[in-house]
This record gives structure tokens, sequence and C-alpha cells, in this order.
């Protein structure tokens, strides 16, 4: 199915019901009157977007969404591919699939993601895999690949997600994550890893690194190799061989979370 | 009671005993105001500090309409009718301030933007709402003034400057009292003040620690790793501008003392890391009660902001930036809160309620809150920029000087006003009781389809 | 005479009495277009007490009036000003994700304008003192 | 407007009038119950559906500056747990710890019309009072926490019984209270004055505390007693939670002597074993002392799995209990009166403690002889949330249901109790008791928890099911004073004419001089801002009588 975007929402636009899993299961006449919601009013699809049918299984959403918040929201498989920006809590709570941005995105990407993919090739806004406030945990799975930049509290309480980063990130990056793997290739910001639990954050660039955090060695691990592999085959991430042979600065931390944490910083 | 003047002449004159001033989160209820019931002023306020002073006295009744609509004068029934009109209309209405208003009048508010499907956020969004944000995340030992006064020997001031926004804190509170365990005032207290700036406040100050700006957070990280057993690092004072030995004797004297208590103030919650800053803050205070009972509080600013966060938590459970427009309120800082909606151009009505985000909010959000994309509605005491700005604006009464109600003092404990004369304007809860009948006929009307089961 | 400095707004007494007295009247304004500036920043850039300096930054730009403070009271390279309509002008809507914008620490750019007149320290009100 | 109406041909548990499932006619006028109506009276037809007088809950923690803490504290557990907006209701959070409207909102979708919140420090009474009016449809109470009051424990040190009366008395008028409750008496002290310590022993007279906890208590139940108050001291007993405290709760119990005391949420306090190890059921040395002493009533603070909070003045429990999962908690210490903890928690099956305390629940609810002296409560939310009453009522009603609920959770728990050889089941009228004729009997309601003429008309219909979880979780019909708010298990109206229940104990206005200089020294408000104005009543005030006793110190 192919949703194009004809009229842009004034006010922010609600569309969970835009996933493949509704979407794949109606014809484009029903799909017009599927319900969004803009602001507080009840509207149709088709107020906001004009439906073709590609004959596919591969949702297209296309247009600038930068108001439309929960594109792809409780999704559990298919593929959704946009072309465009987007707002806020894409892939929210997505626990199976593939979506796929070329643009840039809003805040608060995949929270409580508990599995699937989530690609960006333009920049993300704050709070990406970020667990809901007054919650301790965030996400609990899947992979997130971003190739732009990203702002704050980047993996904020998150367990077993993987999460790749081309451009910067912003500060807190990884702020009491329980577990999971963070790369970042560009500058990360101030006060990467407080509060770490366990989990791993890699950092192509040097950083600032808490008063927490204790040195441990050099060190160059065999599954950063593979990992680097893995990154190098499923990207575009220009990653240089030198550094997939290169040795890494090993701190352990948070020290207030019992030390199981690592941060590795590329050395050469 | 009527008295003779200097000149003979018989004034008109009323005591008004233990009033309250709500200009700071202070809410000092020790204060005797004199009143010249003729020309209607408060002519002394015996006890109150320079800002109190200048609340009660510079009180006038102003000759200027209760209700205007685009400028030109209405019947307050034509304003009200005209604001919920607007709101009913709106997509994406938010209402916004309540801080300088009494809890009686904010618990309108809630039931306002429920009905008409918008977002009621208050000024602790842009005050110590990360720090709201930072006890939702990690909890936080409190406890109320008086307990300061009688029991606390460890006294910190963090990131705040109460000499000049909460001038009788020390006196009445924290610093100099004699309470209970601290017969002797200021000598049974070490007073510690840690800030990036010299400020007034470091004048009262035992031990004053000027950090490096930005490094709150790296100072309390360590302080926190030091509760578990980690040693200062001796590049500390590269870190964070203070000597490793004043930090350890700064840990030594938090860990011995007896009661400790931490108030903290925007130095934190509005410096980079903001809700980290203060969750921080709370954390090391909820681990410092290892060694002995320590409790810490945001120094809470202006007026009955503290009460609006009451009422909006205990209407809607959260404390503010919440969101009707699915049928059920939704909270999240960053998406509902007003610099947000306004800045990004969501917003497409806007109730301001006592507060003045014209003239203090960030330039990109009050080029949209002044933009005909978004239609104002001020209730306001006072002609501020916003209220100028407004399409309908609608004068109120003072609280706490021309109308009574409850105020919450900074550590949550409920005050009731005394009010001195009465003033020819309607009061905050008259107009916004009004408003919620109207709005609530309104939606009944409108009979919008109401959701019935969680979306995500 | 340009320079950069790191701005701190924040609250002060006198702010928080020209509020009272109406944000529309002189107090308010003037207290609220005061930039205190440290003692060594302003013998760097070569202003002086009363300059009228531009602080601009990527949102907007105001002028305001120079207070210099004595040695010790600001860290060297910061700048305060009290809360007010000036300094929302420098103010960025982006809150991180918190409801809250950055309205401590950001950079700003200081241009001298012109040399101004000393003005009349703001003191309470008669009535307020004693 | 006629307000007339008749239920006719449902099966009426009316077990105060001894009514016990007889089809009968309940006819209903102003707001009351009447012996008749006229014939244009609106008609409910009840056929096959229990008619029941609406719920009581005699304790539970649903209003004031605690309860609001802990809901700013939980805001993933509201998001998980909308109330929805309808045309007649306002929409709020669910979750453990609701948003006022939902909680009443919720309570009388239960069938309940009546919730007492059972701790308020005087302090911030103001606050419980204000939230209460944003309670939809259930009519409130609260008792007044005086048990840590460290005035009124001076007054008991020095024997000054005359005036500490006449201050109990002053500070239920101040707070418009219900009345008194003692929370871990003593404690406060030691864990604000001594580096978070506590009292261990009702007898302890240690330098921590200058007067041991049974004075305390003693006092209290004796000022109340002397002030005729319709409840007498509500007691959350020393020691509450730990292992080898039933000792404690007998002991607070006999203090009472043949005075009246209720002893509320009693399974945190009948465990057995030593301190500090895993504790054992002492649910029949507990129920045994019950069983016999008329005097003492009490509720259960059943656990039930799934989420909690605690939510407690007594404070140096929730710091302890916290250091088992190092997450969020908060504190809250009030001046010379109070302290409190909150900490969310999470009961589990397979946990032994969990499982255990939840088999002493039931344990005490079958053990226990007298239904109208055991009051069905959860002590919401430290127990589990009030929501889960309909299946605390199955586990009661279902032998059966119980044995397979028993093998779910841990078995070494379950075989330190005597749970599985308890085969009683309550009746529906004994469910009618626990849950409101004795609670409005504990609470002195003359006009609650019963069907007679001139009672209150609050009233439940519940389709009669088999499964009684389902029965009890959807009334059909719940009316309130007369007014029909749910109908065919939807609101039809929005209630707000409740009532806040409160008493007025006389007292001799020369106390307030003694009072007085205590305030102007340690509290940091002034004397005359305390006292709470009958207009936070916003006119809802109902003030039940008190009868003044003769002092027992008198010759």
């Amino acid at each position: 199915m192919k949703l194009e975007l004809h009229t842009k929402p004034e006010v922010p636009l609600e569309a969970e019901s835009i996933t493949p899993a509704v979407i794949n299961k109606l014809k484009a006449k029903e799909i017009e009157k599927l319900k969004i919601y803009h602001g507080n009013r009840e509207v149709n699809i088709a107020d906001f977007f004009s439906i073709s049918d590609n004959k596919s299984e591969l949702l297209e959403v296309s247009g600038d969404m930068h108001k439309i918040k929960y594109l792809g929201a409780n999704m559990k498989s298919g593929e959704i591919q946009i072309e465009g920006d987007v707002g806020a809590h894409l892939g929210s709570a997505m626990s199976g699939g593939f979506i796929k941005v070329n643009g840039n995105t809003g805040d608060w990407i995949a929270p409580e993601m508990s599995g699937g993919r989530i690609h960006i090739t333009g920049n993300s806004g704050h709070c990406v895999a970020c667990a809901y406030r007054g919650a301790s945990k965030g996400t609990s799975g899947g992979e997130i690949i971003i190739e732009g930049n990203v702002k704050n509290e980047l993996g904020h309480g998150m367990s077993n997600t993987t999460i790749l980063v081309g451009g910067n990130t912003g500060d807190f990056t990884g702020v009491n994550m329980h577990s999971g793997t963070i790369l970042v290739l560009g500058e990360a910001g101030i006060r990467t890893g407080a509060g770490m639990k366990r989990g791993t954050i890699v950092c192509k660039n040097n950083i600032e690194v808490l008063p927490t955090f204790s040195y441990d060695c050099i060190y160059n691990p065999v599954y950063l190799k593979l990992f680097f592999k893995y990154v190098k085959e499923n990207t575009k991430f220009k990653i240089e061989e030198k550094f997939i042979n290169g040795s890494f600065h090993r701190w352990s931390g948070d020290a207030i979370e019992m030390n199981r944490g690592e941060l590795l910083i590329y050395s050469a | 009671m009527s008295v003779a003047s200097k000149d003979n002449k018989i004034i008109n004159e009323k005591i008004v005993e233990n009033a309250t001033c709500t200009f700071c989160g202070c809410c000092c209820d020790d204060i005797t105001l004199t009143v010249d019931m003729d020309k209607k002023v408060i002519t002394k306020a015996k006890d109150a500090c320079v800002l109190g002073k200048s609340w009660f006295l510079n009180h006038v009744i102003e000759d200027k309409p209760i209700a205007r609509i685009d400028g030109k004068e209405v019947s307050l029934d034509e304003a009200i009718d005209e604001a919920a009109k607007i709101l009913m209309e709106a997509k994406f209405p938010i209402l916004y301030g309540m801080s300088d208003t009494i809890c009686e009048a904010q618990r309108q508010c809630a039931p306002i933007m429920d009905d008409c499907g918008g977002t009621i956020d208050t000024t602790t969004s842009v005050c110590h709402g990360p720090s709201g944000m930072a006890f939702q995340g990690v909890g936080e030992p409190t406890m109320t003034l008086g307990e300061v006064k009688n029991r606390a020997d460890f006294v910190m001031y963090w990131g705040g400057n109460p000499a000049e926004a909460h001038p009788r804190h020390f006196a009445r509170y924290a610093v100099t009292p004699e309470g209970m365990y601290t017969p002797n005032g200021k000598d049974d207290r070490t007073v510690v003040i840690v800030d990036v700036r010299h400020t007034k406040t470091a004048g009262v100050a035992d031990i004053f620690l000027q950090l490096k700006p930005g490094k709150d957070f790296e100072l309390l990280w360590m302080l926190r790793a030091a509760c578990k057993g980690v040693d200062i690092p001796n590049d500390c004072k590269d870190i964070c501008g203070l000597d490793k030995e004043v930090v350890e004797d700064l840990f030594q004297r938090m860990k011995n003392c007896t009661y400790g208590v931490i108030f903290f103030g925007m130095g934190l919650t509005m410096s980079r890391g903001r809700h980290f800053n203060s969750g921080a803050l709370m954390a090391l205070a909820t681990d410092l009660n290892e060694f002995t009972h320590f409790v810490a509080k945001p120094a809470r600013g202006h007026g009955n902001v503290t009460g609006a966060d009451n009422v909006v938590s205990w209407q809607t459970g959260y404390p503010f930036g919440v969101n009707f427009s699915r049928g059920h309120p939704r909270f999240n800082p960053g998406e509902f809160t007003t610099v947000d909606t306004l800045s990004r151009h969501e917003a497409d009505a806007a109730l301001i309620i006592a507060s003045d985000p014209v003239a203090n909010f960030p330039k990109p959000a009050i080029d949209h809150i002044t933009s005909d994309k978004c239609k104002l509605i001020s209730i306001d005491t006072k002609n501020t920029p916003t209220s100028e700005a407004a399409h309908v604006s609608i004068q109120t009464s003072t609280y706490g000087i021309n109308t009574g109600g409850t105020v919450y003092r900074m550590d949550d404990v409920p005050i009731s006003l005394r009010p001195a004369f009465d003033s020819p304007f309607p009061s905050d809860l008259e107009v916004l009781t009004k408003l919620r009948k109207k709005v609530n006929e309104l939606s009944k009307k409108a009979n919008r389809p109401y959701a019935t089961k969680k979306y995500i | 005479m340009k320079g950069q400095l790191i701005l701190l707004p924040g609250r002060s007494a006198k702010q928080g009495v020209g509020l009272n007295k109406g944000k529309l009247k002189e107090e308010y304004i003037r207290v609220t277009t005061t930039l205190e500036v440290s003692f060594e920043d302003a013998a760097e850039l070569g202003l002086e007490t009363a300059d009228i300096v531009k602080i601009s930054n990527h949102i907007g730009e105001t002028e305001v009036q120079v207070k210099v403070l004595r040695e010790g009271k600001l860290p060297v390279g910061y700048a305060f000003i009290p809360y007010g309509p000036p300094s929302s002008n420098l103010f960025d809507g982006e809150t991180c994700g918190t409801g809250m914008p950055a309205s401590k620490g950001m950079t700003i750019d200081v241009e001298f304008i012109k040399k101004g007149v000393k003005k009349k320290t703001a003191l309470p009100p008669k009535t307020a003192i004693g | 407007m006629n307000n007339e109406v008749r239920i006719i041909n449902g099966i009426v548990f009316d077990p105060t009038n001894g009514i016990d499932g007889k089809v009968s006619d309940i006819y209903i006028k102003d707001g009351k119950i009447v012996s008749k109506v006229s014939d244009s009276a609106k008609v409910i037809d009840a056929k096959g559906m229990a008619v029941m007088p609406g719920g009581v809950d005699i304790h539970c923690h649903i209003t004031g500056p605690k309860v609001n803490l802990a809901r700013k504290l939980m805001p993933e557990d509201h998001r998980l747990d909308p109330h929805f907006k309808t045309p007649n209701t306002q929409s709020g959070s669910g979750g453990i710890v609701p948003s006022t409207f939902a909680t009443g909102y919720r309570y009388a979708t239960l069938g309940y019309t009546t919730a007492m919140e059972a701790a308020v420090p005087p302090l911030t009474a103001r606050h419980a009072l204000e939230e209460m009016y944003d309670t939809p449809i259930i009519d409130n109470g609260f008792y007044v926490l005086l048990g840590n009051n460290l005035f009124l424990q001076s007054l008991i040190a020095e024997g000054r019984h005359e005036e500490f009366k006449e201050a109990v008395a002053w500070w239920l008028n101040a707070t418009k209270a219900y009345t008194v409750k003692l929370v871990n008496p003593g404690g406060d002290e030691p864990w604000k004055g001594h580096k978070n310590l506590n009292v261990k022993d009702i007898d302890e007279d240690s330098k921590a505390t200058d007067i041991a906890p049974r004075k305390v208590i003693e006092a209290f139940i004796d000022a109340v007693h002397e002030l005729g108050l319709p409840h007498p001291p509500h007691i959350h007993c020393n020691n509450l939670g730990h292992s080898g405290n039933f000792d404690t709760t007998l002991e607070s119990m006999k203090t009472a002597g043949d005075r009246r005391l209720h002893v509320a949420h009693i399974q945190f306090n009948s465990y057995a074993g030593e301190l500090g190890k895993p504790p054992k059921s002492a649910s029949k040395e507990i129920t045994d002392y019950v069983n016999d002493h008329e005097n003492i009533t009490c509720d259960v603070g059943q656990v039930m799995f799934g989420k909690a909070m605690f939510m407690t003045a007594d404070a140096p429990l929730t710091y302890l209990l916290r250091s088992y999962k190092k997450e969020k908690w908060v504190n809250a210490d009030t001046e010379c009166e109070s302290g409190c903890g909150i900490l969310p928690f999470d009961y589990q099956g397979m946990i032994y403690t969990h499982a255990l305390q939840w088999a002493i629940g039931l344990e005490i609810f079958l053990l226990s002889k007298d239904p109208w002296r055991i009051v069905l409560s959860t002590d919401h939310p430290n127990g589990g949330s009030f929501a889960n009453y309909p299946l605390v009522i199955k586990l009661l009603m279902d032998y059966e249901f119980r044995k397979i609920a028993m093998k779910s959770v841990n078995q070494k728990a379950m075989n330190s109790t005597i749970l599985g050889e308890l085969k009683r089941e309550y009746t529906l009228n004994e469910i009618c008791i626990v849950t409101r004729a004795g609670p409005a009997k504990c609470l002195g309601l003359k006009d609650k928890g019963h069907l007679g003429v001139g009672a209150d008309a609050d009233i439940t219909i519940y389709d009669m099911l088999e499964d009684k979880e389902e029965m009890f979780n959807a009334p059909r019909y719940v009316m309130k004073s007369g007014q029909l708010l749910i109908a065919n298990h939807e609101f039809v109206s929005d209630y707000t004419d409740k009532k806040v229940l409160r008493v007025a104990p006389d007292y001799d206005k020369d106390i307030e001089k003694v009072i007085k200089p205590f305030f102007d020294d340690f509290y940091s408000i002034s004397y005359s801002n305390y006292a709470i104005d009958d207009e936070y009543l916003h006119g809802t005030g109902k003030i039940i009588k008190t009868k003044k006793k003769k002092s027992i110190y008198e010759n």
C-alpha cells in the first residue's frame, strides 16, 4: 500500500493505525475510512493521505510528516518505508518488523521497543529508545540505526537493544542503561553512560568520562571485530580497517551501580 | 477601626493579623497588614520582606475594564462566551499558568481541558518541572520546613539564591531560627552554599563552595560514589573546581550530621542536564540515609505553583504537561509542555491564567503565541505583555489581597489566605467556574465521540 | 570591541520588586535590562558600568546596560541578567524533552554600542523600608 | 421532581436487620429508605439480583498529601491504565494510586459508596479535605495522625490526662477528622532525630523516645473512650511487617483492656518467627484473641499479588523494605507530628514471604468467628489495590478456587500454613457483613451499611452470578443517596452531593492557651492559621455525634 500526505496537519496528528498489520488486511477504500486523530478530533486517513495500492506488502508512506506521531506503533511484523520527516513516537512499543525512514525524525523514537529494526537515514531527536518518565526500564530488544545525529538521552534505561549512530549524540547517552550496546561514530556529548548498570558503549572519538568511571586497560576484544563486521554489512557506515583492528581504552562504571558497565573508547 | 492620622484626619483603618504573603514559595503567614479601607490600599505590612512589602504595598485597584475583546470593553459574560467558543473550536488548545492563583480556582482548570480535549500545563514546567521528573524517577526524602527549624544541623543551598528569591527563608525556617533541637539557632547549624556565582546568599555561609559552572552533576555524582565507598578522585579540582580535601570534608560533614537538608534551586534545573541534575541531588540525599537522616527539597518559587502541582496531580495523576486530546490524561514533558507546543507551532488556542509567557518565554514560543495562528485568552490580575497581546483579556482580583482561598507553601503545606480588602474585579474562582460551566455545556452539545480503549 | 560570554540569567530581589509594580512600568524594565559582568571580563572587553551593549546569539538580540561587578562575584567568562523580556529574546525553544528551555549557560556575543548614562539604583520603595 | 424509587423483586441482603436473601421490595424517598412511596415512584426491577447496602471501606489510603506524592511518583503506572471520559463523568488515571476522579468512579463501579482515608497528618489535613471534594460519589472521612505528636506525647509523659484529652478533642475539631490514628507510636522520634532508628518494643523507654509506645496507646484509648467517639482509635501497631511481631500486636490489644480498639490491617501484624528471618503464620494466636474479646475490631489488610504501593506513616518500615530492591523511595517528615514513607512494591506469588502474607490474611478471615468485627480490606494500596476486592470475595466464598490458587504460589509457604485445611466458605450474607454492615457498625455509622427505614439510600444491586469475582466486579445498579448513578453497568449521572463524615467533640477552650506556646516555638505556621475553617467542607460536612463518658481517672 502507498500513502501520500496531501494536506499538512495544523496540529499534531496521531496515526497509530498506520502499521502494516492494520493496512495490509484492508482494501484502499477501507483504509480511507480508518480513524486517525488530528488534535482532539477523530478524522479519516483520507482527509490527510491519498491511498494507492502498490500491490506489495511494503507499506510506503511519504510527505512532510514532522507533526505526525505514532507511525508504526505496536508493530509486530511487516515493513514500512517512510520518505520524508516524521514526528515523535515512531515505532512506539514495536516488537517486530522493519521501519526505514529516509529523512529525519522527532523525539521519543521507539520507546518500549522489544524487537524489530528501525533505520533512519537522517537525524533523530531527543529520548531515542528512552524509558518513559518514571519508568526505570525502556526498550528491551531490537535494533536502531541512525545515520545522522541524535540528541540527548539516547538509550535511557535500555536493555538488550543495539543502537548504532553514525553521527554525534547528545548528553547522557546510555544513561541508566541495563544492558545492550551503543556505538557512536561521531562525537558523544557529556556524561555518557551515567548510572549505567551493565552494557557497552563504544565511542570512536574521545569523550569526557565521568569521575565515577575507572580506567581498566587497553584491549582489543574479538567480539568487537565481529560486531563491526556486522555493522559494516548492515549499514552504509564508513568503518575503517584501522578502527576494526584497533585497540580500545576500557573504562568500567558506573561506580554508583557496581561498576559492571563498560565504556570503550578507540585509542589507535 | 477608625483612627486619627498625623494631620488629624479620621481614616478608616483595618488590621489583618497573620496574613499570608504569596509572593514567593515561603508563604510567610505571620504578616500584620494595616489597610486604609477608604483608599483601598495596604499601608503597612509588618514583618514582610522587601519582596513581600512590594507585593502588598504596591497593590492598588486600577481603573480598567473587567473584560476586553481585542482591546474593546465587553461584559464578563461576553468574554467568557467568546473564550469558551475559542477553546471548543480549537483542535489543540492549551491552558497554561495557574501559579498566581488559589487552589480552588486551579481545581476548575483540568476539567475545562478535559471537556475541550486540550492540554493543561503549569508554570512548574519552566521552574522545577525537571525536579518533578527527577522525583518520578528516583523519589525523594523530604520534609516540612518546621523540621528544618527544629532539627537540621546541616543546611545546604545548592544552585539557588534564597537571599534574593526567598528573603525570609533563612530567618523563618532554615538558618537562624531556634528550634526544638537547635536551641542556639545558627550556632547549631553548619550552612553550606554551593553556587557558581558569589551571590548575596553566599554571605550567610559557613562554607561557600564556588563550583565550576555546569559541573553540578559531576560533583553530585562524586559524592554519591563516596557514599558507596569510592574515593574522591585526585583530579577533583579539574573536574569541578573544588579541591579534593574540600569535597572530602564536605562529605564527612554530610555523613556525620544528625539531620541534614539540601535546598536546591533552578541553578540545577535550568542548566545543562536539567532533570538529571536534580535527580542526582535527590539520589544523593537518599544515599546519605544509609548514614544519617537526610532530606532534600526544591526551593520552589512563585506564589502558589506548588498548589498547582498538587491540584493537577490529584485530578489527573500527573503534575504538569497533561494532555486530554484522546479522552484521558497523558503526560509527556517535552511533548505536551507549553514551551514545546508553542515553539513547534502546534497550539491553536491558549488560555493563560495568572502568568506571563509573552514576557518570559523563549523567543520562538512568544512568536507563535502572539501570531494569528494561536488565539490568546488571558485571565490575570495585572496588565502584562500577555494580557495586552490577548484576544480575550479578563482582569481579576488578586489572591491573598482581595480574595481568600488556599495556597501551598514550597513544602506542600496548605495555608488559608486572609484577604485585606475587596476589589471590584471578579475572582479567578468566579471567572473559571463560569468558564468551566460554559465549556461543559458546549462539550455536551458538541457530543464528540469518546474513546473507550487504550490505543498504545 | 566584541567578545563572547556565557549568560546565566536568574532571579533577583530587585526584579521581584519591580514585578509587583507592574511589568509595563519603568522600574521592571530598567532592572531586566541590566547585564552584570565580572571585573576581569569588563577590562578584557573594555567595558565600563553604564555602557550600552548589544548581546546576541542565534535566536535573537537585545540591547542592555552593563554593570561591572567587584572581583570574585562572578566567574570569569560569565555574565548575569535578571529574567525578563530582554533575556527571553535569547532563549531557544528547545527543551530536550523536558519542557524546560535551557535558560542558563547560553553563549552570547557582546558588542559595545555606546556610552550610557549611569542609572539610578533601583531602590525598593520608601514605604517598604523599615 | 419525583425522587421516589421502588426496587422490586430483589433478593435482599440486610444483615443488620436480620434479612438474609429474602425477596422483598425497598422504597426510597429524598435519599433515604422509607416504608412506602407513592405509585408514581420510579421502578427498578431487580428480579434475580442481589440487593445490598453500598459498600463501606473502613481503611484505605485515597486522599491526602502522601497519596498525592505517590500519585506523582508513578506516571509509568498511570500510563498503562487510563480512565476514560464519558459523557457523564470525567477522565482520570488509574493504576495502583488512581487520580481522585478515577478513585471515586472506580469505588462506585465495585458497589462501594463510603471509604475512609486512614492516615492524614493534621498539618496537611486541608489538603485531604480538598482532595475529598474532588473525589466523586463516595462519602469520605479521615483518621488524623496523632500518635507521634510531640506535644501530645509530652502531655502523656507528664501525666496531664485531662489536658491531653481536651487537646485531642481540639485536634479532632481543628482538622475535621473522624477518629484518631496511631501509627508505630513512638517510632518517629528515633527515625528523624537519631539517624534512622526505630522502636522495637512497646515498653521501650529508651533515650530516643522519652515515652514508651504502650503509654501512648493507653492514653489515646482512654481519651477517645471518654470523648465518646463513634469509632475507637485506629492503630497501626509497632513492629509492623517484622517476623515475630504478633507478640507486640497481642500486647497492644491487651493494653486496651475492655475498651474499644480497632487494629488496622491486622494481617501485617500476625507474624511469628524470629526477627530478621522469614516469617511464619501467627494467625491462630491473633484470631484467638480477637474472637474472645468483643472490644476489638479489625480489618484484614489482605495482600494480593501484583502491584502495590507502600504508603504509610511508618517511615522506618518503608526504608527497610527499600533495601531489597533499590528503587525510588519517598520519605516525608511532618514537623512535630508525623513521618511518611512511600515505596512502589510488587507482591509475587513465588516469593515465600509474599505468599505467606497472602495466606495469613485468608487464614485470619477464615478463623475469625465474628464477621461483624473483621472487615475486608487490602489496606489499599499497601496490600494491593481496592480493585482486588471482588477477587478476595471469591477466595473467601469458594474453597475449590482457593485450593487452585494455592497451587500456583510458593509451596514452602503454603506448607507452613493451615490454609489448605480451612474449608469454611463465606456466605453472601457474611460477605455483606464484612464489606458493608460490619464496617458501618464498627464506625458507628447508623445510617449506613443497612437497608432499614431511615438509612441512607446507598444501594448496590448485583446480578446473581456463579463466579463471585465477576458478580462483585460489575454491579448492575448503584445508587447513592437515592440517586441512580450506574444503570446497566454504565454511568448515567455524576453525583456531587457527597459528604465528609467527621466528629466534633466539645472541648474546653482554655486548652488553646496550653497548645499555643508550643506552636509559637516549634511549628512553622501560625497557630491561628492551623485550624481548618468550615468552608473547606464545602457544605458537605456531616457530624457524627459523640457522647462524653466519665473519665477513668476520676474517683
